[in-house]
């Protein structure tokens, strides 16, 4: 059916990608301006879309697939009405 | 904001095979009963929404051949190449960086071709397209290497605007 | 955060965050189970997750997935098992159970929350209605490059609620967030461009058709099977599109219903009317 | 045998993704002004972001397909956020890094506001 992924691997992974998501965090809280605030979510979000998919595989459920579109689908709008909302356009 | 290029009858059933292919691809394993059931709802779904989907109809279908085996494998390289360049300047303790915004000019007619050459733009190396007005497009430049119009275009745009002019002709 | 808290407290708020999301990210090691040995057989949904039918079959005859010895609660009753995909009751119909008791069982419930819904949308709307549109004349409109990239999401988003609110029978979701998804993609094409205005008489005509084609097909399990609400078409095999009798049906009304309630909801809040 | 370099590429590849998605967050943290940020952000996560889903595709068999149109969707929506963003910034009167030269977008917002 699959390959066997060894437990480290995962491991690698998930430290990876929590160290990525703490980054963008602190960028999210400290960033000197509402801009900066939004562009640390917007990474955040991004970032949490591929932490779905690799949750996907490691479940091995294909329907999280599909919740992790929504969350891609979310992160857009979200980001474009903080965007729009950030140059008094709304 | 654009003139139709086609008629409704045109972009309807363009909206139409598209959905159909979307809806094949969502449900992957194939079926017969999804496929009766996406012929049916691409047909009442692209009856509501086909004046947002496009404006040129069936004639996209001919680009696709020009998407896959020319832009593709062009655009892979510059996006494969910029996150090389972004690793070493991330990683690089000095971080050399000279940015600056420029402007560069396009020869492209259509508003789906320049969004292309835009969104192109923002993914190849050291380039971030910040805004677009008529011909121009407003780059930031993380390490600026021509201030000049012309020269900047070619430097920037040049790769992709051949073959979007192609694509889009 | 306010833009006059002092630069520590902002310092020491962030510290605490950071915390809290590193003692949550090592917590997923001691607390998670491992990945390659996971056991959801024993969800119903997972037939359909892994995709294939004909193994989840031969899972069955083997008996691998029910336990033979299992005691029955009343001895006086004799046990039967049930057989997914051969009963013609619908909680076997369905690969999601969960929406097998939503809209079978609790159905009636069902019509009340989106009833619910309706009347939460008109009192926006009566909150926020007014007559004329006001003109804005000094917002900036947005770039081309917006335009182009929603009008062509939108159709992605469109279909990927449609596929969310047909799939709800075999896969988590259903009419709810489909309908959610739409009005979002709908969102989208009021962030891209200025003066966007959905068309108003044909979300209240797919309103009120599908909230009328909810009762109707409740009135049809009246007649038919004397009850209200009550499955009267066939389950077919478990996993197909076309099984799990009037779930599909029940959950193509709510999902039109939402999705147009929803999208006439934000132009209410978003458009700004000059009351007169 | 086939299943298995599909799988191992796989695993690459999601290694692949996985480091691009810390570097675009590294680069958010370390790089001086919004622009720039914004540059390291956009290109690298969502590089990460479609190898990552293509791998995953890779080792289980059958998720291809649909995580190639989730990664056909990201690399569509992720530029024009990002644009989004930064056009909001620089109208929301975010001063760029002082060593930028030159700002040929600055007279055209001051063209606009004047206008106004």
């Amino acid at each position: 059916m699959r390959i066997e992924i060894p437990q480290f691997i995962w491991i690698a992974w998930f430290v990876i990608v929590s160290i990525a998501t703490i980054l963008a965090t602190i960028r999210a809280i400290v960033g000197p301006t509402n801009s900066d605030r939004a562009v640390g979510l917007d990474t955040w979000t991004t970032i949490t879309t591929g932490f779905w998919v690799i949750l996907a595989l490691y479940f091995f459920q294909y329907i999280l697939l599909s919740v992790s579109m929504v969350y891609a689908i979310l992160s857009f709008l979200g980001v474009l009405a903080i965007a729009r909302y950030l140059e008094r356009g709304l | 904001m654009e003139k139709a290029e086609a008629s409704s009858i045109n972009r309807y059933f363009y909206a139409v095979v598209l959905y159909f292919f979307l809806w094949i691809i969502l449900t992957y394993p194939f079926s017969i009963q999804e496929w009766e059931a996406g012929a049916a709802i691409a047909f009442t779904a692209s009856l509501l929404s086909y004046k947002e989907l496009s404006i040129s109809g069936l004639k996209n279908i001919k680009r696709i051949g020009i998407l896959l085996f020319w832009y593709l494998p062009v655009f892979i390289r510059e996006l494969i190449k910029a996150n090389l360049h972004v690793a070493g300047l991330v990683l690089n303790p000095k971080m050399p960086i000279k940015p600056g915004f420029v402007k560069i000019k396009t020869n492209l007619k259509s508003p789906v071709a320049r969004v292309w050459l835009a969104n192109s733009i923002t993914l190849t190396p050291g380039t971030l397209s910040v805004d677009i007005e008529g011909q121009y497009i407003y780059i930031h430049w993380i390490t600026v290497g021509s201030t000049d119009v012309e020269h900047a275009s070619e430097e920037i745009a040049g790769s992709f605007e051949k073959i979007l002019e192609v694509m889009f002709r | 955060m306010m833009s006059d808290t002092p630069e520590m407290v902002k310092k020491v708020f962030a510290i605490f965050v950071v915390g809290i999301l590193i003692i949550g990210f090592f917590m997923v090691f001691t607390q998670m189970p491992k990945g390659n040995e996971v056991n959801v057989n024993n969800t119903v949904s997972r037939f359909y997750v892994m995709k294939d039918v004909d193994h989840a079959t031969q899972m069955l005859d083997k008996g691998t997935y029910f336990n033979k010895d299992m005691v029955p609660l009343r001895n006086d009753v004799p046990y039967t098992p049930i057989t997914f995909g051969k009963s013609s009751n619908l909680e076997d119909g369905a690969a999601n159970v969960v929406t097998s008791i939503v809209v079978d069982y609790r159905g009636f419930d069902t019509l009340g929350e989106v009833t619910v819904l309706f009347l939460a949308a008109s009192g926006v709307m009566l909150v926020l209605h007014g007559e004329k549109r006001k003109i804005p004349k000094k917002k900036i409109a947005p770039s081309e490059i917006m335009y182009v990239g929603t009008r062509i999401a939108f159709a992605v988003i469109f279909l990927f609620g449609i596929y969310v609110f047909i799939h709800g029978h075999l896969t988590p979701g259903g009419g709810f967030p489909g309908g959610a998804i739409i009005a979002s993609g709908i969102l989208g094409l009021f962030l891209g461009r200025q003066g966007y205005s959905p068309n108003k008489a044909g979300l209240t005509v797919f309103e009120s058709l599908s909230g009328m084609a909810y009762v109707i097909i409740g009135i049809i399990g009246l007649v038919g099977e004397k009850s209200f609400l009550a499955n009267f078409l066939p389950t077919g095999t478990i996993g197909d599109l076309f099984s799990a009798g009037f779930i599909a049906l029940i959950y193509i009304a709510i999902g039109m219903k939402v999705g147009s309630e929803l999208s006439a909801v934000t132009n209410a809040m978003i458009v700004d009317t000059e009351e007169d | 045998m086939v299943d298995l370099i599909l799988g191992w590429t796989g695993v690459v590849l999601v290694f692949i993704g996985v480091f691009f998605l810390f570097l675009g967050a590294l680069g958010i943290f370390r790089l001086p002004d919004l622009f720039n940020r914004l540059q390291a952000g956009t290109k690298a996560t969502t590089l990460g972001v479609v190898s990552t889903t293509i791998g995953v595709g890779l080792i289980a068999k059958g998720w291809l397909v649909f995580s190639l149109a989730l990664a056909i969707f990201l690399l569509m929506t992720n530029p024009i956020s990002s644009h989004a963003l930064g056009r909001a910034s620089y109208r929301a009167g975010v001063k760029p890094y002082k060593g930028t030269n030159p700002d040929l977008y600055a007279e055209k917002v001051k063209k606009e506001s004047d206008q106004k």
